[in-house]
């Protein structure tokens, strides 16, 4: 099968190992930086951007994924890419789920938790945890 | 019988080695310890087909409960706790422990580096422990059963599996560890058919057969870890209570389905492919003609691999996920059918104007084209959003699946097992008894499912210990057909058992392959080859130069 | 887990071939081998890939599920239980790990030139800072167990949760330890397999010629580090 | 064909069943088309060119027309479909919003139902025909799921989420329902039965909670008495919720042997347990607190009519 005439010798160095270490200390005085600010719901993509601004740095330096064969980094990236579909999918769900609540429902007997207006989906908690009724004879 | 057996051109017979990889070492520590991917093939077929045997026994006492409403068994009385008992350790041992690692540990690893032209897999260590993780996991499963009861179904939906009692999580820690040893198959496979294809033989080269389990094995690498995290969350939330799965601790019991599902929906694929695959060898072998469109039934692997990953949802149309999702997910699922029609048509034309003989694989590959179109079909009316509001969670989809699982895919490995038996073992199964169980087979499968179909359609749901007494006919007439089913297998085991009394009398390539698994000897030697193959026509060259090789 | 089954599987024995020791019969050249054993360490990085991914999807959608609770425990977390100095820990660890990945990858540089001595210092400074990193989790740990915020049935503060209405606390260390457990774990056992290394290259196994033990144990090392570069804003920062 | 429809399906209790029905129907006949279209050649090639010494066979390895032919087709199908079962999928996702709403408890193994009026029922079911009727649903333990076959509706029921289906019946008469969702050890005995009655029917069981009460009040079935009747409206209520009738500490007090009792309270006094203190204490639970209970006991004024409460005094006064 395929014989790889060239070696697979090394590329990289210490030199670019070195520069790539610099530059990750550095994204990440960066991201500590940007927390302090309040970029309201931006942050959280800031920080993520930035994380996987260094992740690829590791993946391609580090890991050798720019000198590597190419089936190495396309088996790194279908990783990433399946995770993707699995996530996109999940808030495709939990982002438009429609909360309803029900109009007739008698205020749930003296539920304990106080109700939370900031989450609908604690709104009407589902606590009543009344037992059993004695449970009636079709039952047995 | 006889003209057609010996129909088949042999292609390169010579002398038979009289070492080969059963003979070449002795003893039991020998097998225990083998790196040769044949040998821990041999030895995965055994071990799957014990756990078929003792699913199958519970399937049995499952359709024997549902003989009549009074669900007597052997005149004792079965409670609606030992049947829920009975269909769990059924669903779970034939999916966790048969069908999943079936055709991959067996077959394919016996097969598949022969097929390249390999001396063996990628990596031989790990091949091995990937069969000792798969006997870890069935010890654990085993176990949670004799030491106590699983009741949630194979599916161990939460917030049942979180709060029930029984040795639900003994048992998801045996699937955990299940899932490991199927990573490691899948993982193997790959880096096997990336670099140690014979020389001269490149993607388009391989076998049908190692494109679908190239394929298969893309699938356990990518969603088994998924199923791995959601079984550890499982268990912590069962002993811990994390709150992610358990509503009354803050968590969404739908959550747990996406999880799951993930990995679940793909891994139907991970059990049909295989069964593709094999078709896609039974059919030019026996119709001694190329096969018609090789690439797009690769192409058509690939693309079910891929597109099982985006459309699990569709097991979840009425189990609370938006609205949106529910649609997104149907008008994805319709995708599957493209791939899945080109494989069949394929398939058929590959057999116009061929020059077919029904020797016993070929009477499985037929049973399999005709179950495999009903389990496809009845998949487009439950992918149909409106009418599987009506036929989820009912009948219609234990039999829509069972023709999926069983009416392919078990179909489909029984006659690869017998294909692949004289190479395997160097004998030659008894035909006669071969054809009487196929048509068996066809016939007790049909049974047993198809009223399951009316069933559904008539509003009897799934897992139910009681039904109306209205069902009762098409109930018994399913119990029948499950007995039926059984004494088929009982004449397979019996006549494939039979033939390993018999001296060897296989020659090297009984059946006519044109694939490289053939121009080794039966059984093979220990390193496959005597000399390194090099490719020398495209698979299923049936053109008669070749023949005249 | 079977991490380690991985990297060995593929060279070990065999040691009838006339090239070299490490060289298995299946394959036809050692480069075969090699890229052989880097692609099956890439495919066995993947799982961990979605392994872990597993926890992030779930940590995220439960971070929609509470938005409030979730962005209150991290606040929580800075003010009442290490003072300001909570963040600079994960920072801190952050470092750690990233020069630990730069030793490593140093290591695998020194085993490819056959300097047997820098591998070894390299290999036992990354092991060191494995351990500095876990040392400062232990410390973080130690605060968590005292304020009883701890996973599932451990959770010391479900009264007032529920007074308040916020489940979604224990959610939310529940998660912090699984990730961050599952992750130490995983540092663990690397530092297992760096100790293994530094015995192998004591005993001079490794040459240019045959080195991939040291790479793919590179690999895994940067994929922990790696898992960590996401783990570190999700909890230290994002508020 | 409408015989295979019958057999094959349930009777069509609502409108949207038919649709389903037709649905349905039009797949089973476009699958035996494409069944025969797979299975004719599987059987008839075989037999057309069985096996034949020397027989050649064609080099055929593919043809990009067919291939194509083969792809588009079935996706122009599929496409059709999906677009058809969406059709008829909007329909039972959105309720019409003057659908009379009936809440939804499922529990183990049992259906607790809440009228708009708050009159309670277990696994008994009664709407007016021809008219919309929406199920908004939740679980206190497990999954479970609302299925009733007649009207090919079906939805999960989840712990911690509403949940709802909707549906108009137009067939008068008793149709069943179940659970389709796997909930446990008796899971395939949650059943109960819809009743779909008249208009005039309907408004009489929502005033009287059937056609019992009457029976017992006018004669009609002299064995049953008031106290009968209170105990129809003690498990339709849910009453039992917190009360048991064998003298067994609940959340609330026993039942038995109360009546004509003194009762002791938490402020230290006691009184007499007449007719009077257990009509006060459905209407206005929190006036007098026995001792060793909480205060949770919701006021029932305005929930329970007149022969209700008549009935629940008989009731507690047989328990002597």
């Amino acid at each position: 099968m395929s014989s790889h005439t060239e070696s697979h010798a090394h590329h990289g160095g210490p030199k670019i190992y070195t520069a790539n270490l610099f530059a990750l200390l550095f994204l990440t005085v960066i991201t500590v930086a940007a927390a302090s600010f309040n970029f309201g719901s931006a942050n959280v993509v800031i920080a993520l951007a930035i994380a996987t601004v260094k992740a690829i740095l590791v993946a391609l330096f580090f890991m050798h994924l720019v000198w590597d064969k190419p089936v190495n980094a396309i088996i790194a990236i279908a990783g990433f890419l399946f995770l993707g579909v699995f996530l996109m999918f999940d808030f495709l769900d939990v982002t438009t789920r429609d909360h309803l609540q029900p109009a007739n429902m008698a205020p749930m007997q003296n539920a304990t938790p106080v109700p939370d207006t900031m989450n609908p989906l604690k709104a009407a908690p589902p606590q009543p945890l009344t037992p059993p009724p004695a449970a009636p004879e079709e039952h047995k | 019988m006889e003209p057609v057996l010996t129909s088949g051109a042999r292609i390169g017979d010579r002398p038979r080695p009289r070492k080969n990889y059963l003979n070449e070492t002795k003893g039991i520590w020998s097998w225990m310890t083998t790196v040769d991917h044949k040998r821990i093939g041999i030895m995965y077929l055994v071990a799957t087909l014990t756990a078929f045997l003792l699913g199958g026994i519970f399937a049995l006492l499952v359709r024997l409960t549902l003989l009549t409403p009074q669900h007597k068994l052997f005149g004792l009385q079965v409670t609606a706790e030992t049947y829920n008992r009975f269909f769990t350790l059924h669903g779970a041992i034939m999916v966790f422990l048969f069908i999943i690692p079936s055709i991959p540990g067996s077959l394919t690893n016996f097969v598949l580096p022969l097929m390249l032209g390999a001396k063996d897999v990628a990596f031989p260590r790990l091949n091995l422990a990937s069969f000792y993780l798969w006997i870890v996991g069935a010890v654990m499963a085993v176990a949670s059963m004799i030491i106590g009861a699983v009741d949630t179904g194979w599916t161990f939906y939460t917030p049942y599996s979180t709060t029930t009692s029984g040795t639900v999580t003994l048992m998801t820690a045996a699937v955990f560890v299940l899932g490991f040893s199927s990573i490691f198959t899948g993982l193997n496979f790959i880096a096997t058919v990336h670099k140690l294809r014979a020389p001269g033989m490149g993607w388009f080269d391989m076998p049908l057969f190692v494109w679908g389990m190239y394929s298969t094995a893309v699938i356990q690498v990518l969603a088994t870890p998924v199923l791995g995290i959601t079984l550890v969350l499982l268990m912590l939330e069962r002993v811990f209570q994390i709150g992610i799965f358990d509503s009354r601790i803050g968590g969404d019991p739908v959550l747990f389905q996406h999880f799951f599902w993930f990995y679940s929906h793909p891994a139907v694929y991970i059990m049909i492919l295989p069964g593709m695959a094999i078709i896609s060898e039974l059919i030019p072998t026996f119709s001694r003609k190329t096969i018609f469109g090789y690439r797009a039934i690769a192409y058509s692997s690939v693309s079910l691999a891929l597109l099982s990953f985006i459309v699990w949802g569709h097991h979840m149309f009425v189990a609370g996920q938006s609205q949106l999702a529910t649609v997104v997910f149907s008008a994805l699922t319709f995708l599957v059918a493209i791939p899945s029609g080109v494989k069949v048509f394929n398939w058929l034309t590959t057999m116009y104007k061929g020059n077919i003989s029904l020797e016993t694989p070929m009477l499985y590959a037929i049973s399999f084209l005709m179950l495999f179109a009903i389990g496809g079909l009845t998949g487009i009316f439950l992918g149909t959003l409106s009418t599987d509001i009506h036929l989820t969670d009912t009948y219609f989809v234990v039999a829509h699946f069972h023709y999926v699982m069983m009416g392919s895919t078990v179909t489909a490995f029984i006659g690869g097992l017998h294909y692949w038996w004289p190479k395997m073992t160097g004998r030659m199964p008894s035909e006669k008894w071969g054809r009487v169980a196929a048509v068996l087979w066809f016939i007790g499968f049909n049974a047993t499912f198809l009223p399951q179909f009316i069933l559904g359609s008539r509003g009897m749901p799934r897992r139910y210990y009681n039904y109306l007494d209205q069902f009762q006919p098409l109930h018994a007439f399913s119990t029948v057909g499950s007995w039926i089913i059984g004494l088929s297998l009982f004449t397979t085991a019996a006549y494939l058992l039979a033939s390993l009394r018999k001296p060897a009398d296989a020659p090297d390539n009984p059946w006519g392959g044109t694939t490289m698994e053939w121009q080794t000897s039966s059984p093979p030697i220990t390193h496959n080859f005597e000399d390194t193959p090099v490719l020398e026509h495209e698979p299923y060259d049936y053109r008669p130069r070749t023949v005249a090789h | 887990m079977s991490t380690t089954s991985t990297e060995v599987q593929p060279h070990g024995g065999h040691g009838d071939h006339e090239h070299n020791p490490y060289h298995q019969h299946h394959f036809a050249t050692m480069e075969q081998q090699f890229d052989t054993s880097k692609l099956g360490m890439w495919l066995f990085l993947v799982t961990e890939i979605l392994l872990f991914g597993g926890l992030f999807v779930g940590f995220g959608l439960m971070q929609q599920r509470y938005p409030r609770e979730f962005i209150e425990a991290h606040e929580h977390l800075k003010q009442v239980i290490s003072g300001k100095l909570f963040p600079l820990y994960g920072a801190f660890n952050t470092i750690v790990l990233l020069v630990s990945s730069w030793t490593m990858v140093m290591g695998v540089n020194a085993a490819q030139t056959d300097q047997r001595k820098k591998l070894i210092r390299y290999l036992v400074i990354t092991i060191l800072l494995a351990c500095v990193f876990l040392g400062v989790k232990y410390v973080e740990y130690e605060h968590k167990f005292h304020d009883g915020l701890l996973p599932g049935i451990f959770y010391k503060h479900q009264a007032e949760d529920i007074i308040k209405g916020t489940h979604g606390y224990a959610t939310f260390f529940s998660f912090y330890f699984m990730m961050t457990g599952l992750h130490g774990i995983h540092v663990l056992v690397g530092i297992g397999l760096l100790g293994w290394l530094v015995v192998r290259a004591k005993r001079g196994d490794f040459t240019s010629a045959y080195y991939t033990p040291v790479d793919l144990v590179g690999l895994y090392w940067h994929i922990v580090d790696m898992i960590w570069i996401y783990l570190f804003p999700l909890y230290y920062l994002i508020s | 064909m409408d015989w295979l429809r019958a057999w094959m399906m349930p009777p069509q209790g609502s409108a949207f069943a038919k649709e389903i029905d037709f649905v349905y129907m039009s797949l089973f006949w476009l699958s035996v088309v494409l069944f025969l279209m797979i299975a004719i050649p599987s059987v008839y090639f075989p037999w057309r060119y069985r096996y034949k010494l020397g027989r050649v066979t064609p080099h055929q390895t593919h043809n990009t027309t067919l291939e194509v032919l083969w792809s588009v087709g079935p996706l122009i199908l599929c496409i059709g479909i999906f677009f058809w079962g969406l059709n008829g999928w909007m329909k039972y996702a959105v309720a019409p919003g003057e659908a009379m709403e009936i809440s939804v408890t499922a529990k183990q193994w049992l259906w607790q139902f809440e009228y708009p009026d708050q009159s309670r029922t277990i696994n008994d079911i009664h709407v007016p025909v021809n008219k919309p009727v929406k199920f908004t649903m939740t679980s206190e333990d497990v999954l479970h799921d609302f299925y009733v076959p007649d009207m090919r509706v079906k939805h999960d029921i989840i712990p911690g989420r509403y949940t709802q289906i909707w549906f108009t019946p137009t067939v008068l008469g008793e149709h069943s329902f179940t659970c389709a969702e796997y909930c446990g050890k008796d899971h395939s005995g949650m059943k109960g039965k819809l009743t779909v009655d008249t208009d005039a029917d309907f408004a009489k069981w929502m005033e009287t909670g059937g056609t019992e009460w009457e029976d017992y009040f006018n004669g009609k079935d002299p064995k049953k008495t008031p106290a009968d009747w209170g105990k129809i409206t003690y498990e339709r209520v849910g009453c039992n919720s917190c009360h048991t009738v064998d003298g067994t500490k609940s959340k609330g007090p026993s039942w038995k042997g109360v009546y004509g009792s003194m009762v002791p309270l938490n402020n230290g006094t006691s009184v007499l347990a007449d007719e009077n203190y257990i009509r006060e204490s459905m209407m206005n639970p929190q006036a007098k607190i026995v001792q060793g209970y909480d205060p949770i006991m919701p006021t029932f004024q305005g929930l329970l009519k007149p022969n209700q409460v008549n009935g629940l005094v008989a009731y507690i006064e047989s328990l002597k």
